[in-house]
């Protein structure tokens, strides 16, 4: 009927046909790991086919969907993140574990000692109905629903990226807001971990989805118009109300980047999830809701109004986020700690607006997507099926020595985040102060150094109890991971590295500023007069 | 020919030094004395071959050897070069032959000792950093040998390391020598800075030109006196050379005796000149000089050890070197150092040959009446003592002190435009001083070797051991009669040999009188108090009672130096014993985990925390509630609903 | 391809090949024993040929400067592969090959514990010191400045002493934040240059030549400043040193003070000094003030360690206080004399740690009360031992004397109560380096018998070769010093190789 | 300008809705609390009636008061609560419990009428930006927006985002399903 | 998005509110506070739940009002959105409190026996 003025990015509708088809298929007839191969080949699909569209794009720009170069570019980075993500769970969801006896788990420590629910694992294997391989599995009927989730979480993050109205950044945001619950209690053996968690993270969402709500109304009472966009007060509003209605956005956004003061969920959340869940929270939303907040201020041209909240939120974002994840000795919640400084780092990017932003964003995102997927990865990858869990940090001693490959790929992911190179996270820090530096930002970037020589501390902490030489002389050597997280460990590496080593060639083809050439003559010249000097 | 032989003197002892260093346990210990005798003998051979082809030629020839440049930056340049002149032609030969005859006497004396290699390879690195300090042309450059010699005395004096008194006393001379040494640098820098060279002949002849400003020479000399002090172990510095005896027997009479300590005086006679422009440190010098000449002899008086008897007097005859410095007299200094290195390396050996025979025993007042027993020593001993006393014809001592005494008696001092006629009372003290080591050496004299025999001295002393004793002890009779004041015969061979017109006699002759009767009163006081009743004197208590200030002197400088140097020192070093950065980084990094856990402590909700522990106690029972009180999710929302409330607040604020 | 370039990637790729080899089924078909010495070995040898090539390639080059290699890398940000050579860059790289080869020779053959790795990362280490020495592109410069302190962190981290740990974190804390500043400083440096010329690089000479304003170019040096005087270290930001240095195995610690505090020293003179002379200038007198304050410091506080270990750590601080001396005196004779010193204190410190590695070897401990006089089991141990604790006492006639002097007398114009106390600092040198020579060497023995060998011939030759390296160093200094002069900053040159180099 | 008495209507609604929160947040007893939301949800669905949204405010009755509220009971009947509970809540309920949370609320309520357009209309706002630089109407007129305009809207141009709603029920549809079979599960 | 609709005739669409824009907005900021409030007030999770359904009621007559204000639509189909979001966190919430309820927590309570914290 209307299609010929639909603007529609492609992904989209193919996830939208993932999930059907999966609808379908769990009607049909439950398989875990068929599941997550639809779930797989949808996502590399949508990752595919992030740049394509469907439809004509609208002239007037009035659409629901905008597809530029940034949003293609972090629809990339959330496709190539989901796609990670189901693959890190490949195996804890469809590996055979007749074995073992312990059921599906995702980051999981089945310690009888510890866990009061694991009482009869074996009552509700047998309770379950038979599965489809060899009876054992009780994942058919667990974990199904798993990869819809994970599908309808990226499906949200996707309308986030491409969303040019509040309409679909709203709907997106909610989407992927209510299946992380769904993913969080996926925790087997700390249910009530992942319950709590669960909770949490509902309730909070559901405070920050109404204080954005209320600042999208404000907006659109200010404007008449949902366009995604800084409101500009129209006739016969006081433009107070665009303010407040900018600043009450800007707060639910801030809710789910986990910029300090609204950061407390985090860690909780992170720590209560499983791993690849975990993950998922770090990157994929993180990097959908980042997105739109550069949308939403084209490009980060921050009004002054919000100049002394920014100020406030960078410093306290990166000072606070590092100081918690210096005293933490759970791996994921120390992860949750640095996700949060990582954001600190990015808004200072964010905040400087030029010719050095968008390779600087691009930089980073990719820097920690890549280097925090790798970690986690690396995580999923240590966690082995008798009951070692990851996810303390004095799991990790002496891997250096039972299990060399996963501790030296772990050991670059860290310094790679610490901003050492050889890694991209280097390239990227550097990019980050660069900006900054081009903006006068002397004072965030003091204390991004400062956050840094912290981050250093910790991360470093990690890969020193990795080098504690094991007590025992006669060296276990671990089980190896399974085939696909090796892959996708050394892949991420790979990416870290190369990354590392040949910034431009990554960055290179994404944005126009990294042509070769000699760019300055070219870079638009608005920051270099005298009196902003 | 002279050129090539410069370096080979320095060289013959270095490359001994190396060998012995290097190859000590493949020689043996009869290897080990060829070697460094050999290449002490050779240097000396060299030596003597330069003075044969030096004497030939006019006295005012100098041979200057510039070997490389050391290093040149800036307007500045300093080189490793030679120079030989009549001074530095007199200083090797001393320190050769007198060297190598210790060296001789060493091979006997350190027969038995394991470490004999190590011994010799100091030994003869000490002749060869000593040969560099004397033919050094270049001040940088006879810096190498000033601290050449500082590190083979420290090596020396700790030689028997097993003892950590010994390795104390040797470091406590390298320390003392090298605030001298620093002293020493900065004249050196204030020279360098002020003519952007160190060329001996070049700074005299800039300073005598005026092309330095005289506050410059003054300072520069100033530190010069300093360093040279140290070195010498003049006040206030005097404190290491006693203890400095610990080390072997050899050693003390190479070092501490014969050459080293008069290295201060070396550079002094050296840069004459230079000293010549600045009449108030010459005044300065001559003053010291004279209170360490009394001094050291007071104290020397009431020591009833051997060899610090000969320590302090060394300190006192150097102080005489120094008086006569400060006046102008640095031929006599030079001459006075000539000879004191005969009888003093005499004094020592033959000390060591005593303390050897009396099974290492040094204290005077146990090894009575050793005379008998080895008669030879006892000769050579005496030779020395009246060599050092200065018995008139007898003692080499005698013309070197007669020639500096007779000089003191119309020496003045301009100071500050003033014309002070000082000779007098210089004299006068130099007079007594002369008096007082007649009296402290014959007192060591008549104890040791008089009255009743005390000690059973075993074997006899080697002819390794005998032949450089007498070959020194005829020096030290004779080798003073190279010059003699015109009263007794007018021979000036020193002064010939330096190039010098020999001093006009203007001092009336009952000076050569009086010089001539102290050491004699003395000799006769000594033989009045300790050679007579020997008994009664010795069980006097505390001959510190006959010059109290003289018999505390040692213990009060070190005492001194206790309380100003090394006690404060210690203090500071208690209190910075821990480095204060680290503490305090120790510190903000506590601070920085407070900080996190305070904030730790807030995201639990601090604030419901302490409410609820208040509940808890107010209201019984309820340890439960008192914990649910722990804030969770709304705590967490409350931060939201703050952080947007401070947002709002942000905008709304102007 | 550039020799400059296989300098920078040699040691990498000879690491990497180090750690292959220790493989033991590789070792085992191979027949090789120690396959990772043998191949570290290998590499340096190799790397040092490469450099003689380099120094006595013919026909020398015209300019100052003796060899270039330029690569782009990142181009819409102006970054380069740029490294250039000139004498000052080096001597520092002989310094370090001489060292890398005695601590490779003597000191970690013993190492069985993960010996691949560590003979990677050791490599790795030196690598990254090459790069830092070579490189001329900012950029480049700081990145190598970054990448050697890792392999570094895990060679304290996994094979040092005791205290490893806690040695290693604050090292890396330290060296790594302050390189941070010195990163806003290279950056504001690059966006100074920017905003007037509007050419974004990253580029040494091209930035060498930007006009700015005084308070500016002031805050842009006190950033590079803090991050080589961190590394050097003056005084207040020592304090990682000691700790790192005690800690390391005795191959890091001499990497760590012969070769790593250099970088401080090079950064010193060719970013501080070359690139800002005008803020140098002015900063000149708290520099010095800083460098008298570590000579006193540092062998005060060596002064009164127990730890053999930590007193030589310490008297790097005091030797290395001279070097920021030198440097900042503002004449070319104080340059000199830091480099010469730089050099000296490289070899003698080094050959120091050597000597207290390998006393630790033998008596398990590095408490100088417990090992006692070694003399009469270990005579040409404790020979050598005197030898270089007489070097680091700044004896005349060997190297440390030269750079000291020369850095006096450059001092001494600018204030002779600076060059006074500065002497002083030599007093307190003899009073540690004897302390420990009377403690260690020249002392009671102890009475248990002493397990371990005195020095093989192997060891001998290296430490004569370090020996005459250093009686050179303080008899003829000449060459050196007009060798390892840093090559002027001109700027119309630096321009003219720049359109040259692609 | 207000007809009076629609505008009284409008205000008691107002305050209606007011109180029945103010009540829903204070009640100690679960059932009460779902009640008085009801009401609270009624008031609100007249208010939007009287703004000119009837068609919103049969959803908020149909599907809010009616749906949703329905669900909460049924929730409550489940957790079986008793008298215990209720004891509990009046003793988490203590005034110092409240104070913290006013406070908050009170501010951000001042912050938010601040900036909010002032009730008295006439008045000059209180930054002249430049988009008020006309003068201020006195009052602005609002629309009547029935059935009609909604679904046109609702199946015009948003049709994309009722399927995107319909992934949003159906994330929702999941989670809640495996959140609640694993409580079935486990227990 | 549709262009605004053509300014309707003044007879058929002007209408005189019973409640102003102005009066609708306050109404909506005080809801939101008291629903805030009772978020932070309340311990029992069902409270919690009930005051967040509050908020988003707050926030859905904010858009109905604007709506009306600018005579656009969108407004009520926001409005629309907001209650689905609204039923699927209901139900959600609901669910995670029968699960929480089932094991270890009857309570409800948001604050204790928490296992996850710093």
């Amino acid at each position: 009927m209307i299609m010929h003025d639909l603007f529609l990015p492609t992904p989209l509708p193919l996830l939208s046909c993932g999930i059907a088809i999966m609808l379908g298929s769990i009607a049909w007839r439950r398989s875990i790991r068929r599941n997550l191969s639809i779930g797989l080949v949808t996502l590399l699909l949508a990752l595919v086919s992030v740049g394509s569209h469907i439809g004509a794009a609208p002239v007037d720009g009035a659409a629901l969907f905008l597809q530029d170069r940034w949003a293609v570019y972090t629809a990339g980075l959330v496709g190539f993140s989901a796609l990670c993500i189901l693959l890190m769970s490949w195996r804890d969801m469809s590996g055979p574990r007749a074995d073992t006896g312990t059921g599906p788990h995702i980051g999981m420590r089945t310690d009888p000692r510890t866990d009061p629910s694991i009482g009869a694992p074996n009552a509700t294997l047998n309770a379950t109905p038979a599965g489809a391989s060899s009876g054992t599995l009780d994942s058919t009927s667990i974990g199904d629903e798993y990869s819809l989730l994970v599908l309808l979480g990226t499906l949200g993050a996707f309308a986030m990226v491409y969303a040019a109205n509040f309409m679909p950044f709203f709907l997106g945001l909610e989407i992927l807001g209510i299946s992380l619950p769904g993913l969080i209690a996926y925790r087997q053996g700390h249910a009530m971990q992942a319950c709590e968690a669960a909770m949490k993270y509902l309730i909070l969402s559901g405070v920050s989805s109404a204080i954005l709500l209320f600042g999208i109304g404000l907006a659109y009472a200010a404007t008449g118009s949902l366009r995604f966009g800084l409101p500009v007060a129209g006739n016969g509003i006081p433009p107070l109300v665009a303010m407040a209605a900018t600043v009450m956005i800007l707060a639910g956004m801030f809710f789910k980047l986990s910029a300090v003061p609204f950061h407390m969920w985090l860690p909780d959340v992170m720590q209560g999830a499983p791993v690849p869940v975990a993950a998922f929270m770090a990157v994929v939303s993180k990097i959908a809701i980042f997105s739109s907040l550069v949308r939403y201020f084209s490009m980060g041209h921050a009004p002054p109004f919000l100049d002394t909240l920014l100020y406030g939120v960078i410093v306290l974002t990166i000072l606070v986020g590092n100081l918690l994840a210096l005293r933490q000795t759970s791996l994921t919640r120390l992860m949750a700690c640095s996700s949060i400084a990582h954001m600190g780092y990015l808004l200072i990017a964010f905040y400087s607006p030029g010719p050095l932003q968008p390779g600087t964003l691009g930089a980073y995102l990719a820097a920690y997507t890549a280097s925090t997927l790798g970690v986690f990865a690396a995580i999923n990858a240590f966690a082995t099926p008798d009951g070692t869990d990851g996810t303390t940090i004095l799991d990790w001693k002496g891997l250096f020595f039972s299990r060399p490959f996963l501790a030296t790929a772990m050991a670059l992911m860290l310094l790679s985040l610490a901003g050492i190179p050889p890694g991209i996270g280097f390239f990227a820090k550097f990019e980050i102060m660069a900006t900054g530096m081009d903006h006068h930002r002397g004072l965030l970037l003091l204390v991004l150094v400062a956050g840094s020589i912290m981050g250093l501390y910790y991360y470093l902490n990690i890969i020193r109890l990795m080098m504690v030489p094991p007590s025992l002389p006669a060296i276990r050597r671990g089980p190896g991971a399974s085939p696909e997280l090796t892959a996708l460990i050394i892949v991420l590496s790979m990416i870290v590295v190369v990354g590392g080593l040949f910034p431009a060639f990554i960055i290179h083809p994404l944005f126009p500023a990294y042509q070769p050439g000699p760019p300055p003559a070219a870079v638009p010249t608005q920051r270099l007069t005298p009196e902003s000097m | 020919m002279a050129a090539f032989l410069i370096p080979l003197a320095v060289l013959c002892p270095l490359v001994a030094s190396i060998i012995l260093f290097t190859c000590a346990r493949h020689l043996s210990t009869r290897g080990v004395g060829v070697v460094a005798c050999g290449g002490v003998g050779l240097s000396a051979l060299c030596c003597v071959i330069l003075a044969a082809w030096l004497l030939a030629r006019p006295v005012t020839e100098v041979l200057h050897v510039d070997l490389w440049t050391w290093m040149r930056a800036g307007g500045f340049s300093a080189h490793i070069a030679f120079m030989l002149d009549r001074i530095s032609l007199l200083m090797i030969l001393v320190v050769t032959i007198v060297g190598g005859l210790i060296h001789i006497y060493a091979m006997s004396y350190m027969r038995t000792d394991p470490a004999l290699a190590r011994f010799f390879a100091c030994m003869t690195l000490f002749v060869a950093a000593m040969l560099v300090l004397v033919l050094a042309s270049d001040l940088l450059c006879l810096f190498i040998g000033w601290e050449g010699v500082g590190l083979c005395s420290y090596l020396l004096i700790g030689f028997w390391h097993d003892n950590p008194a010994n390795t104390a006393a040797a470091r406590k001379a390298f320390y003392l020598t090298r605030i001298g040494d620093v002293a020493f640098l900065c004249a050196l820098l204030l020279l360098a800075t002020a003519t952007g060279s160190l060329r001996i002949a070049s700074e005299v002849g800039a300073a005598e030109s005026g092309q330095v400003s005289h506050m410059v020479v003054n300072a520069a000399t100033l530190c010069m006196v300093v360093a040279a002090f140290a070195k010498s172990a003049q006040i206030p510095f005097q404190a290491w050379l006693p203890d400095a005896m610990a080390g072997p027997t050899p050693t003390s009479a190479l070092i501490h005796a014969a050459t080293m300590v008069t290295a201060g005086v070396y550079l002094l006679a050296r840069l004459h000149g230079l000293f010549a422009l600045a009449p108030a440190v010459q005044a300065l010098v001559a003053v010291m000089g004279v209170l360490t000449l009394l001094m050291a002899a007071c104290t020397a008086l009431v020591q009833s050890d051997l060899k610090r008897i000969l320590a302090w007097s060394t300190i006192s005859q150097l102080g005489y070197m120094y008086l006569a410095l400060g006046c102008g007299i640095w031929q006599g200094a030079l001459f006075h150092l000539m000879t004191h290195a005969f009888f003093k390396a005499l004094l020592f050996l033959a000390a060591g040959s005593i303390i050897l025979r009396a099974g290492h025993e040094q204290d005077i007042f146990r090894m009575n009446g050793l005379g008998r027993a080895m008669p030879g020593v006892t000769a050579a001993f005496v030779a020395g003592a009246s060599a050092l006393a200065g018995l008139p014809l007898v003692g080499a001592g005698f013309y070197s002190k007669e020639m500096i005494l007779s000089g003191l008696w119309p020496a003045r001092f301009m100071l500050a435009g003033h014309d002070i006629p000082a000779g007098p009372v210089l004299w006068g003290l130099g007079l007594l001083g002369a008096f007082l080591t007649a009296l402290y050496i014959f007192r060591a004299v008549f104890v040791v070797f008089e009255g009743d025999s005390r000690t059973d001295p075993t074997g006899r002393t080697p002819a390794g051991m005998g032949i450089p004793l007498a070959c020194l002890a005829v020096m030290s009779v004779f080798g003073g009669m190279v010059e003699m004041p015109d009263t007794l015969a007018p021979i000036h061979l020193f002064t010939a040999f330096l190039g010098l017109s020999p001093p006009q006699a203007h001092e009336p002759a009952w000076l050569v009188l009086a010089g001539a009767l102290a050491p004699l009163s003395g000799l006769l006081a000594a033989w009045v108090l300790w050679g007579r009743t020997p008994r009664i004197m010795r069980e006097m208590p505390g001959q510190a009672s006959i010059i109290p200030l003289a018999g505390s002197t040692p213990r009060a400088t070190d005492a001194l130096y206790g309380l100003v140097f090394v006690r404060p020192l210690r203090v500071l070093l208690w209190f910075v014993r821990h480095d204060v950065a680290a503490y305090c980084l120790g510190r903000t990094g506590r601070l920085t985990r407070l900080a996190s856990d305070r904030l730790e402590l807030a995201r639990r909700g601090m604030i419901g925390l302490v409410a609820g522990r208040t509940v808890m106690l107010t209201r019984e029972g309820s340890i439960l509630l008192g914990r649910m009180q722990d804030g969770r999710v709304r705590w967490y929302a409350a931060w939201i609903a703050a952080g947007l409330c401070a947002a709002l607040a942000t905008m709304v604020l102007p | 391809m550039s020799p400059l370039a296989a300098l920078v990637l040699l040691p990498v790729l000879g690491g990497g090949l180090a750690w292959v080899l220790d493989h033991p089924r590789l070792g085992a078909a191979l027949r090789l024993r120690d396959g990772a010495w043998r191949m570290s070995m290998l590499t340096l040898v190799l790397e040092t040929a490469l450099l003689a090539l380099v120094t006595f390639r013919h026909p020398t080059p015209a300019g100052p400067w003796l060899a270039h290699f330029y690569r782009p890398w990142v181009p819409p940000l102006g970054i380069a592969v740029r490294l250039d050579m000139d004498g000052l860059s080096l001597a520092l790289i002989w310094l370090s090959l001489v060292l890398s080869l005695a601590c490779v020779g003597v000191a970690t053959r013993q190492v069985t514990y993960h010996a691949g790795v560590f003979h990677c990362l050791l490599l790795a280490t030196l690598g990254g010191i090459i790069g830092t020495f070579l490189a001329t592109d900012l950029f480049l410069f700081f990145f190598f400045w970054e990448l050697m302190l890792v392999p570094m962190f895990v060679l304290i981290a996994v094979w040092g002493h005791e205290n490893r740990q806690y040695a290693a974190m604050k090292f890396l804390v330290f060296t790594q934040g302050s390189g941070l500043i010195m990163l806003l400083s290279i950056l504001g440096l690059v966006i100074a240059h920017y905003r007037v010329t509007g050419v974004l690089t990253f580029d040494y000479f091209t930035l060498a030549a930007t006009p700015l304003p005084p308070m500016s170019s002031m805050v842009l040096m006190t950033g590079f400043f803090i991050a080589f005087a961190v590394k050097l270290p003056a005084v207040p930001l020592h304090v990682w040193l000691p700790d790192a240095h005690t800690q390391a195995p005795t191959a890091a610690s001499v990497l760590l003070a012969g070769i790593l505090l250099k970088t401080g020293g090079y950064g010193m003179i060719r970013f501080n000094v070359m690139l800002f002379p005008d803020a140098a200038a002015r900063l000149a007198p708290i520099a010095m003030g800083l460098g008298i304050a570590g000579i006193l410091y540092g062998a005060w506080l060596s002064c009164n360690q127990r730890d053999l270990k930590r007193l030589i750590a310490y008297s790097s601080i005091s030797h290395m206080g001279f070097v920021l001396l030198g440097i900042f005196s503002g004449s070319s004779m104080g340059v000199q004399g830091a480099v010469i010193q730089m050099l000296a204190h490289g070899l003698g410190t080094g050959a120091l740690f050597l000597i207290a590695g390998a006393i630790g070897e033998r008596m398990h401990t590095r408490d100088m009360q417990v090992i006692g006089g070694l003399w009469r089991v270990m005579p040409r141990l404790s020979g050598t031992g005197l030898f270089f604790a007489v070097a680091s006492l700044g004896m005349p006639g060997l190297g440390n004397f030269a750079g000291e002097f020369l850095v006096l007398l450059a001092i001494w114009p600018v204030s002779p109560l600076m060059g006074a106390l500065a002497a002083i600092g030599l007093v307190l040198a003899s009073v540690y380096s004897l302390r420990m020579v009377n403690s260690i060497f020249l002392a009671a023995p102890r009475p248990e018998p002493i397990a371990g060998a005195d020095f093989g011939a192997r060891q001998m030759v290296v430490f004569a070769c370090i020996m005459a390296f250093l009686v050179v160093l303080g008899l003829y200094p000449q060459p050196f010093m007009t060798f390892s002069t840093p090559s002027p900053l001109p700027v119309a040159a630096g321009a003219a190789t720049r359109s040259n180099a692609p | 300008m207000h007809a009076p008495i629609p505008h009284a209507l409008g205000l008691l609604c107002a305050a209606t809705t007011l109180v029945g929160a103010m009540m829903v947040i204070t009640r100690k007893v679960v059932v009460h609390a779902v009640l008085y939301l009801v009401v609270t949800l009624l008031a609100l669905a007249v208010v939007l009636a009287l703004l000119g949204a009837p068609f919103a405010a049969a959803l908020e009755v149909i599907i809010y008061a009616g749906a949703i509220m329905v669900l909460f009971v049924f929730v409550v009947m489940m957790l079986n609560l008793g008298q215990a509970d209720s004891a509990r809540e009046s003793e988490w309920m203590r005034p110092r419990a409240w104070l913290g949370p006013a406070l908050l609320a009170a501010l951000l309520c001042a912050e938010l009428l601040y900036a909010l357009p002032s009730l008295l209309a006439p008045l000059p706002p209180p930054f002249a930006g430049p988009a008020t630089e006309t003068p201020l109407p006195p009052a602005p007129p609002l629309f009547r927006l029935g059935v009609h305009d909604v679904g046109l809207s609702l199946f015009g141009p948003y049709v994309l985002m009722v399927e995107l709603v319909s992934f949003l029920l159906l994330a929702g549809l999941v989670s809640a399903f495996h959140i609640g079979r694993r409580r079935a599960e486990e227990r | 998005m549709p262009p605004l609709p053509p300014p309707p005739v003044a007879s058929q669409a002007l209408w005189a509110p019973a409640l102003s824009f102005n009066e609708s907005l306050v109404l909506a900021a005080v809801l939101f506070c008291i629903g805030l409030a009772g978020v932070l007030a309340r311990r029992n999770l069902m409270f919690m739940l009930m005051s967040l359904d509050i908020m988003l009621n707050a926030a859905a007559l904010v858009f109905v009002a604007a709506g009306a204000r600018w005579h656009d639509a969108a407004g009520q189909v926001m409005f629309l959105m907001i209650l689905a979001l609204a039923a699927v966190e209901t139900a959600v919430g609901l669910a995670i409190i029968l699960c929480l309820h089932a094991r270890g927590r009857p309570t409800l309570d948001g604050d204790s026996n928490n296992l996850l914290q710093g």
